[in-house]
């Protein structure tokens, strides 16, 4: 019998409608309308927070490292409301293929400067002008940046995987194996 | 005006350790969840009461990010709790 | 001289290949370099004899006087002829003596050889390195030689004494090598006999050094490697343990005694010891009926006999010395050979066991006559004309007086041991059936044959023996008329004593019997084996209780050590010179008041925790109050990071707890370790508080390097976080290596919670296999 | 559920959230811009595109004037029932009382139930212990609770529920509030 | 003092009040739920005001985000009292004897299939 | 420049409070011990830089006011690799509990062999030199 | 050119990212750890040449100059090391890989091994080559992250408890680490090295002395020295073959390389040297004891580790040219010897399904090239001649006797018995493993632990690459006359601070 179907009390609280991504197995008893509600709106919001840390780092407090936890936080919180096995659906990069790349982009990013005769880790900056946009500054070192915050959240992710769904699947085998 | 500061401030100081008290005091794991909430909370208070002193708001947007967390921390720790200790 | 060296070493090398098909073949290669650079050295006699020496240098590490020096003069082409004519004899014998195709003939045919090579590098060495490079390969290859397979208890205790032993010496010896090259500034041993260093320095060298010989050379106390050795087979034990290895050590003495010609801390222990040594292997053989210890005891007698010699650091004794050298490897190496073929024909090295063999085997007998009559110091071989020498070359003054009482009566016990050994393998006994042996092979009877020969001839050829002997003892200044060898200086004290020895040793055999009954009853306070084994189950002793009281395996301990050491050390040297700062405050901002207030409570209260949960949190609340201390400081940046990192802390711990028993598990529940603990930990953190206080109040200036940041960060970096920058640009390899740190630990945690994903996998097809079956 | 909408439904559907993250997006930088205001838009699609939501069927309409009084009201719950449970705090203490009652709502549809919800926790007093879906039911804890108080709570609970439809509510909700309530 | 200054002194002191006071029912309260009640929920009010009291004295550019803040808390506590309310109810932290009426708690004693 | 007392204070009970876990059987209290000694060596990274002053943000403040920002940069680095440490020891703890049924850092049982050897050896059995550890291990995992 | 001093860094450590991108592809991971490691090889080498030739490599990251940005800096020393340590990482790839195809048929793909290994290898090179404090620090952190990854891989109940001692106490000291930053940070505003050299020198004289004392116990807990050591010998030897080989030869090497590189560049003024004196004779006794009272092969060689970790520290305690050449040429030559002592355990380990040695037995005979693979390394490790420990030997001796002192002599007594404990242990293991009956592998003591394999037989890359190691031991030894002159050179450098001040603070910017 799945754990979804059983009569408690404590599984009431479950909603009847999909509010998050999901199509697998479910706990009831983690479930919550309140929750799901919530995290569906604070879910993208929080992304967009990310996002911005991640470019306001430069002249406020921020950057890829606290952009990269802020968007691993939305992926916490989808994770606490979705029950085990939400967070994989969302990115369909395996955490470790993201950790890799992150990884790699912030070394290339080191590398990068040398094909425009400059000394690694060196940092250019590019200011132009666009129509009705404006003045845009890029700063080359955006893209160690990016680099930060995608291994960032890959590694949030990992930890959600392996410390989240990981032990509970332990748990799960244990509970069987209790049985 | 610095007086007004000074005095949200104090407010807020011995807010803070009250709440301290109630997290060293327990009795369940749940007081003190929501004591740690309410220290969070706290600090944002008090930060946004700094930046207002220092006229200075430009890294607001790490309130919002405190507010958040301080949440998503407390309810993690809220949902393993109701988990590991069953009802009676 | 460095490439037959080097050739002996290559063929070495490479024999195994050959060994494995073929021994006789390996054994016949074998032979080959030494047979080579014998004849290449001795066609070089006449030059060498007339003073003109040869000498090679290969660098190796100069930088630290590290070379390979080489020589050829009187003394190394003495050497030389036993080193490579009796290995070329060896190898040929030994392919006899091993069973065609055995594991002992594969292993023993390219050690023997490399052995030889290493033997022929250590006796043309001239310096000191050289010396100790060649020492121990020696010692290596003996090991490798007395151990063999090591089957038998006994083969891998005896090796590993053997190496013991006489590395113990090296080393000691390589000290003195070094003390006496520092001081002197080189380590060419032809520069050091011409300009022999003085000083204390130099006795101390000479005092290590003769360690290092004497072990080689087993003397008393260290001798007692050598009997046990003789787990060898035979041709080992004649070329290693008789003609060749255990000369290394009389033969440095006699290397280096130029040097320390007039250093009494070099010539007394060696005369001493020798002496002792001398009679006490004689008497040891005496009572022996193992024929191969027989004669190992007599070879510890010898050899003490030829420390005295060399030792003694005078024209005439070097003279005898080198004589004796010669003699000495000459037909000990015959006598072992023969042993060996009894041994091999007879089945049999027992005396008690062997009668009538002297019938069947003449020209065995015949050998093991000479070579024994040579050992016995009987005219007209060589081992006489050395005897003579030597009793002649300390008639100088009652201390020589006195050594030579000593020899006197170190030889009446070479002549009863020879006469026993003689006897004892070819008599017949009565009562004894006549032992049935196979016949000889004429392979194993010329090898043994020649050096036995070799000793009449240069008996005989006096004035030859002479030359050689003499080109080594002029590197001493006579102080009268030179002694030389002959046959027949007219009736002197020599002769006289000489007679003497020969009359002894014949009283002695005859009463020997009664005198190892009466030996047997001795009480045996000084037993060198026993003292080793003493010694060897002591250092393990010590061993196991220094590391039971220190390794005690448990990491609270190891770490309670670590601070302590961090308190003792640099906290002492702290404490002692630390000065309260004038700018002490009790705070900078009010705020920081209350915020340290809650960090110091919730720290105290993880103390007092019992629930696992509970102690996440306060630490967690002790995360957030640093978080505020952080804003309060003006770091949003890093206060920021501090609560996002915080929380997913909190949230990772909460993860793990789920599965984790509510509670922690029982703490020390004894004071006896809790008051410890607390105040190891109290001094530690009251050291990093005070080293806090004491390192900043030590600063002056503010940092360039923050300064330049600022100045730098919004037109170089595009910023105008500093703090950004800073991890973005400035530092940003930092970051590049913080964030792969991070990689690693979420890697490593994937690897560490999904294993029992894989091993519930795992056991579960295995399950699943089984229930198939 | 199961149905799928026309592919412009759907996009439009995605608009109200594309519009509130670019509010974010904009009140974040607190530059109001076109160049802001063109990566806001660039960023939510980004977000929205990435990591999509399901679609929900709501029938929700937003009514400016109806919000405006639900937000008053709350904002005036929160005041006073800050300024009671202060009082509470200060001078009742350990004899403080509670009770849980339950209260069943009229619209069955997750988005009102779970507003209703959060809307009566938002005070301090009274929240939302536990909801059975199923059955619409809301069990409310409340403090400072006398014997006999229970009706009111179900009463209070109906008058939310009715702020709330007439806010975002459907039509349909609207009138199956209205029915009751009278 | 500017206008400005009165509401934000009044905002701000009423908002560390609001927060002492919650503090206070979080020290005094005799269990979670209660606790609960007393402690996040005037935070939340207290929070509002402080931003309304710092949100004045800043330019308009920095005081959007301030609303952000606001909206995060009003939308984040009711959760949070749920999820930690009805953890405590099922933990059976909730002190039985200060409620005067539990009604969930009658419906599951009667269903006994739901526990 | 000098720390002031009160961060003074709250780093010595900091640092003493990890060390003491630090020195515990349990391995949880062991990691919380390192969590709290990362908490106390970055608040001294960060304090080493000196007194509190404005963010160093070149638009809100000037730069004599500012703090020092290296600091907080260094302190940045060591609290992310405090985090991802432990959460590995963390994974490591949970590990140990799967495998051995506690989280306790138990002492090494090779080393407890030696300690039973030399306790032997005090008490007087001989050491028969090579075969006596023979069958040692299996002793070992018979009990 | 200069961008050679970062690529030894950055190179692994794309490599490790885009291993863990494509954990699905075992082949590319190999591939890519091979070629990268190649490519070090060959960086290091270059970098030797060219900081031997015409003085330390200098790389300023970003184009900042020192002190304000990072510097990367490859000077006689740390290229010499960079050099031996990736021929040892090279080889011990090899064997790992040579290993997971003996065990599993068709390597597995692995999202651990791999990337973990060219971190470790990153780690281990950006701690030589940065000439900047924190960095170094990170450096540290990279390279034992790493190392706790791979010592717990599939860690069965046995083995979880050393994985344990070993992470904990690598944390405790990184946290004294970062301690020790913060106070020289705190007292000097500066962590660049070059730049510490010149500031800690005007700190007052017990500051001095307290923090070089501190940065003795910090490096020393990683370098393992007496009393600091105890985690070493209850956790090495229960990591696979390859990973304990790597631990041994290098890590340790780095805590002795950083004591090296601090003691010398910044603390070269502080009366430090006594006490690394006494530190460094009971580190050899000590160490030379425990190995002594083994049984389990691992241990013994982990002892042993500990007992040469002594020798470094005596040449180093000796503060001279000739001292400080000792210790390079001990560092170079027990890199590589220990490295290949504990591949060839090994091999002696899958052969005879045990580590106790009382239970193996007559595998000279059983495995001839397994003897003779072991004895060369172990002759070396005693330091008999002519290999190359002999030579190091020789010139820490040399140094000892030359100090003139009397705790300089007792030292070099002390380092002569060590050697011969250490000839003892080593003849013991050749004794009870190599000699006597030959013993049938035992079986198999638990089933369920991957890493202990009785009867297992040895593929060809395992063997080849412990050859390759023992023939490099025997290059060691055969070239150390051109070793011993750069590593003179080298010693010299370190003497005289201001070369390495120069190049990184004046003028040598690459920028
Ligand atoms: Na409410
Ligand atoms: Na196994």
């Amino acid at each position: 019998m799945s754990p979804s179907t059983k009569p408690s009390w404590t599984n009431w609280d479950a909603p009847t409608e999909r509010w998050l991504l999901s199509g697998f197995r479910r706990e009831g008893q983690a479930r919550s309308v309140l929750l799901e509600l919530v995290a569906r709106i604070v879910f993208p919001t929080v992304l967009v927070l990310a996002i911005y840390l991640l470019f306001a780092g430069h002249d406020r407090a921020g950057g890829g490292f606290s952009g990269g936890l802020v968007a691993g936080q939305a992926f916490l919180l989808r994770h606490l409301a979705g029950g085990r096995m939400d967070d994989s659906a969302v990115v369909s990069m395996r955490p470790p293929v993201l950790i890799g790349l992150g990884l790699t982009i912030a070394c290339a990013a080191a590398f990068l400067p040398l094909i425009f005769g400059g000394q690694l880790l060196e940092t250019a900056i590019y200011k132009f002008t666009l129509p009705l946009l404006g003045e845009i500054k890029f700063v080359s070192s955006v893209v160690l940046d990016t680099g930060v915050f995608l291994l960032i959240v890959g590694v949030v992710l990992d930890l959600l995987r392996t410390l989240g769904s990981g032990i509970e699947a332990d748990a799960d085998a244990a509970a069987r194996g209790r049985r | 005006m610095s007086w007004v500061f000074a005095v949200t401030f104090v407010l807020l100081s011995v807010a803070g350790l009250l709440v301290v008290v109630r997290l060293l005091l327990g009795s369940t794991t749940l007081d003190r969840i929501v004591a740690v909430d309410v220290l969070v909370t706290l600090v944002v208070a008090g930060t946004c009461v700094g930046m207002g002193l220092q006229q200075d708001g430009s890294n607001i947007a790490l309130l919002a990010a405190f507010a958040l967390l301080a949440f998503i921390g407390s309810i993690s720790t809220a949902k393993l709790i109701e988990k590991k200790e069953p009802y009676r | 001289m460095f490439g037959f060296v080097i050739a002996h070493l290559l063929v070495a090398v490479l024999l195994p290949l050959v060994a494995r098909r073929n021994t006789r073949a390996a054994f016949l290669i074998a032979a080959i370099p030494p047979a080579a650079a014998a004849v290449w050295l001795l066609a070089r006699t006449p030059q060498v004899l007339a003073g003109q020496t040869m000498t090679e240098t290969v660098p190796w590490v100069p930088l630290i006087g590290l070379n390979f020096g080489f020589r050829l003069d009187a003394l190394a082409l003495v050497m030389t002829i036993l080193v490579c004519g009796l290995g070329v004899l060896v190898l040929i014998y030994a392919d006899s003596y091993f069973a065609r195709g055995r594991g002992d003939a594969r292993r023993s045919a390219p050690l023997l050889l490399g052995f030889a090579g290493a033997m022929l590098g250590l006796v043309v060495a001239d310096d000191l390195t050289t010396v100790y490079i060649f020492w121990e390969l020696t010692t290596v290859c003996s090991f490798l030689l007395v151990g063999q397979a090591g089957i038998s208890r006994e083969s891998r205790r005896s090796a590993l004494q053997a190496l013991m032993i006489t590395s113990l010496g090296g080393l000691v010896m390589l000290l003195g090598f070094v003390v006496l090259g520092e001081t002197a500034g080189t380590y060419r041993i032809s520069e050091l006999i011409d300009r022999p260093p003085t000083g204390t320095a130099t006795a101390v060298a000479a005092v290590l050094i003769l360690v290092g010989a004497f072990t080689k050379s087993a003397q008393l106390p260290f001798h007692n490697w050598l009997p046990a050795a003789m787990v060898a087979p035979t041709p080992i034990s004649a070329y290693l343990h008789a003609a060749s290895m255990v000369k290394a050590g009389v033969f440095l003495v006699a290397r280096l005694g130029p040097i320390f010609e007039a250093q009494l801390e070099w010539r007394v222990p060696a005369v001493v010891f020798g002496l002792a040594t001398m009679l006490f292997g004689g008497w040891r053989a005496l009572h022996e009926h193992d024929l191969k210890k027989l004669l190992a005891y007599g070879t510890v007698s010898q050899l003490g006999f030829l420390m005295v010699l060399f030792g003694a650091g005078s024209h005439d004794a070097a003279l005898a010395g080198a004589t004796m050298l010669l003699a000495h490897g000459l037909f000990k190496a015959t006598l072992f050979l023969v042993v060996g073929m009894i041994d091999h024909q007879a089945g049999t090295r027992d005396i008690r066991k062997l009668s009538g063999l002297a019938a069947r085997q003449p020209w065995l007998a015949a050998i093991a006559a000479l070579a024994a009559g040579s050992m016995a110091g009987l005219p007209p071989m060589l081992g006489f004309l050395g005897k003579e020498a030597a009793f002649g070359a300390f008639l100088t003054g009652p201390a020589g007086a006195a050594v030579d009482v000593f020899l006197v009566i170190g030889s009446m016990l070479t002549v009863a041991y020879s006469l026993r050994m003689w006897f004892g393998a070819f008599g017949t006994k009565p009562g004894l059936a006549p032992t049935s042996v196979k016949p000889a092979d004429l392979q194993a009877l010329i090898p043994a044959g020649l050096p036995a020969l070799a000793g009449l001839v240069l008996g005989v050829a006096y004035p030859v023996s002479h030359e050689l002997a003499d080109g080594y003892a002029t590197s001493y200044e006579s102080v009268g008329k030179p002694a030389e060898l002959a046959l027949w200086h007219g009736f002197n004290l020599p002769l006289a004593l000489s007679v003497l020895a020969v009359a002894g040793g014949l009283v002695l055999h005859r009463v020997r019997t009664p005198l190892t009954a009466w030996r047997n009853r001795l009480p045996q306070p000084l037993n060198a084996q026993r003292g080793y084994e003493r010694i060897t189950a002591l250092l393990e002793r010590v061993a196991v209780a220094v590391t039971a009281r220190t390794q005690v395996g448990s990491l609270p301990t190891y770490l309670g050590i670590v601070l302590v050491t961090v308190v003792a050390i640099p906290g002492s040297a702290l404490l002692i010179q630390f000065t309260v700062p004038d700018d002490l405050r009790a705070y900078d901002n009010l705020l920081q008041v209350p915020l340290s207030l809650g960090v110091v409570l919730a720290a105290l209260a993880v103390l007092r925790a019992h629930r696992r949960l509970t102690a996440v949190l306060l630490v967690g609340v002790i995360g957030y109050g640093i978080g505020g201390l952080f804003i309060v400081d003006g770091a949003p940046d890093l206060a920021l990071a501090q609560f996002l990192v915080e929380t997913l802390t909190v949230v990772a711990f909460v993860f793990v707890l789920r599965r984790l028993p509510e509670r922690f598990s029982q703490a020390d529940s004894s004071k006896a370790i809790r008051i410890p603990k607390a105040i190891i930990a109290t001094a530690a953190g009251l050291f990093v508080a005070l080293a806090a206080i004491g390192f900043s109040s030590a600063r002056q200036a503010p940092p360039e390097a923050s300064q330049y940041f600022m100045d730098h960060a919004e037109k170089g970096a595009g910023a105008t976080n500093v703090v950004n920058a800073i991890i973005v640009d400035f530092r940003a390899f930092d970051t590049v290596g913080e964030i792969a740190v991070l990689a690693v630990a979420a890697t490593g945690v994937a690897s560490l919670i999904l294993a029992s994903r894989h091993e519930r996998r795992r056991r579960e097809q295995t399950q699943q296999q089984e229930v198939r079956k | 559920m199961g149905e799928r909408m026309p592919k412009h439904k759907r996009l439009l559907r995605r608009v109200p959230l594309v519009i509130w993250l670019t509010a974010v997006w904009v009140l974040l930088w607190g530059t109001f811009d076109v160049g802001t205001l063109f990566f806001g838009v660039l960023v939510a699609l980004l977000v929205t595109l990435l990591f999509p939501l399901p679609m929900i069927r709501t029938g929700m309409v937003l009514r400016p004037l109806p919000m405006l009084r639900l937000i008053g009201y709350l904002a005036w719950d929160l005041v006073i029932s800050t300024l009671r449970v202060a009082w509470q705090a200060v001078w009742h203490r350990r004899s403080a009382k509670a009770g849980i009652v339950a209260s069943t709502l009229r619209s069955d549809s997750d988005h009102v139930i779970a507003i209703v919800a959060s809307a009566v926790s938002l005070a301090p007093g009274k929240f939302v212990l536990q909801i059975d879906r199923v059955n619409r039911t809301c069990y409310v804890y409340a403090l400072g609770l006398r014997p006999g108080e229970e009706d009111s709570v179900r009463r209070e609970m109906w008058f939310l529920e009715r702020l709330v439809v007439d806010a975002v509510g459907s039509a349909g909700q609207r009138e199956l509030v209205r029915g009751d309530a009278g | 003092m500017s206008w400005t200054d009165v509401l934000s002194a009044i905002c701000l002191i009423g908002g560390a009040l609001s927060c002492l006071f919650g503090a206070i029912g979080l020290l005094t309260f005799p269990d979670v739920t209660a606790r609960l009640q007393a402690a996040t929920k005037p935070q939340t009010l207290g929070l509002i005001l402080i931003l309304i009291g710092t949100g004045v004295q800043l330019n308009l550019g920095y005081a959007t985000g301030l609303i952000l803040v606001g909206l995060f808390q009003t939308l984040t506590a009711p959760v949070l009292a749920q999820l930690v309310g009805r953890a405590a109810y099922r933990t059976d932290s909730v002190d039985r004897d200060t409620l005067i009426v539990d009604e969930l708690g009658e419906r599951i004693d009667r269903e006994p299939g739901v526990r | 420049m000098t720390i002031n007392l009160t961060v003074a204070f709250a780093i010595a009970v900091l640092y003493s409070v990890g060390f003491y876990l630090l020195m515990q059987r349990s391995l949880m209290r062991i990691l919380l011990g390192i969590v709290v000694l990362g908490h106390g060596s970055n608040l001294l990274l960060q304090i080493a830089g000196g007194p509190p002053g404005r963010p160093p943000m070149l638009d809100i403040a000037r730069p004599e006011e500012m703090t020092d920002p290296l600091p907080q940069a260094m302190a940045l680095t060591a609290i992310v690799i405090t985090f991802a440490l432990t959460t590995f020891l963390l994974a490591l703890a949970y590990r140990s509990w799967t495998l051995l049924g506690h989280d306790e850092v138990r002492d090494d049982v090779e080393d407890r062999r030696i300690q039973r050897l030399e306790k032997r050896l005090e008490a007087g059995e001989d050491e028969d030199e090579d075969d006596s550890t023979e069958d040692e291990p299996a002793k070992e995992a018979a009990q | 050119m200069t961008v050679l001093v970062a690529l030894p860094v950055l190179l692994p450590l794309a490599a490790a990212g885009l291993s863990l991108a494509l954990g699905r592809f075992a082949d590319v991971q190999r591939i890519l750890g091979l070629l990268v490691l190649g490519v070090i090889i060959a960086d290091a080498a270059v970098l030797l040449y060219t900081s031997d030739q015409s003085g330390p490599v200098v790389l300023q990251m970003g184009a900042w100059p020192a002190p304000f940005g990072i510097t990367l800096i490859a000077d006689r020393l740390s290229s010499l090391l960079l050099l031996v340590s990736s021929v040892v990482t090279f080889a011990v790839l090899i064997y790992s890989i040579g290993q997971r195809i003996t065990d599993y048929g068709r390597e597995r793909s692995s999202t651990t091994f791999h990337p973990m290994y060219l971190m470790l290898c990153a780690g281990v090179s950006l701690a030589y080559l940065t000439g900047d404090l924190f960095n170094l620090f990170v450096a540290f952190e990279i390279m034992l992250s790493s190392s706790y990854v791979l010592i717990t891989r599939r860690t069965t109940s046995t083995r979880v408890r050393a994985g344990m001692t070993y992470t904990i106490v690598s944390l405790a000291s990184s946290l004294l680490f970062i301690t020790m930053i913060a106070l020289v940070y705190a007292s000097t505003g500066t962590v660049n090295l070059a730049d510490l050299g010149t500031k800690v020198a005007d700190l007052p004289r017990g500051l001095q002395i307290a923090l070089a004392l501190l940065v003795v116990i910090v490096f020393g807990v990683k370098a393992a020295m007496v009393p600091l050591h105890f985690w070493l010998p209850d956790s090495y030897p229960t990591a696979p073959a390859p990973v304990t080989a790597v631990f041994a030869g290098l890590l340790t090497k780095v805590g002795i390389y950083a004591l090296i590189r601090t003691q010398t560049l910044v603390f070269a003024h502080s009366e430090t040297w006594d006490l690394m004196l006494g530190i460094a004779l009971i580190t050899m006794i000590v160490g030379a004891l425990g190995a002594l009272a083994q049984n389990d092969l691992n241990r013994l060689l982990s002892f042993l580790l500990v007992s040469h970790i002594g020798y470094m520290l005596f040449g180093l305690g000796v503060y001279n040219v000739v001292g400080l050449t000792g210790v390079i040429l001990y560092v170079v030559h027990h890199i590589t010897v220990q490295a290949t002592l504990f591949l060839v355990s090994g091999l002696i380990t899958r052969h005879s399904g045990t580590v106790a040695l009382t239970r193996m037995g007559g595998m000279a005979k059983a495995t001839p090239l397994i003897a003779v693979l072991f004895a060369l390394p172990a002759l070396s490790l005693a330091g008999v001649p002519p290999f190359s420990g002999f030579v190091a030997k020789l010139a820490l001796l040399q140094a000892g006797i030359g100090s003139g002192t009397i705790t300089g002599y007792a030292v070099t007594a002390g380092a002569v018995l060590t050697s011969l404990l250490s000839l003892y242990a080593m003849a013991r293991v050749w004794t009870r493993v190599f000699w006597g009956q030959v013993k049938a592998p035992a079986p198999d003591p638990d089933p369920t632990d991957e890493l202990v394999v009785g009867t297992a037989s040895s593929s060809r890359p395992m063997l080849a690459a412990t050859g390759v190691l023992v023939v490099s031991s025997l290059v060691i030894a055969l070239v150390a006359g051109p070793l011993g002159e750069i590593a003179g050179r080298a010693a010299g450098d370190l003497m005289h601070g201001e070369i390495y001040r120069t190049a990184v603070l004046g003028g040598g910017s690459g920028g």
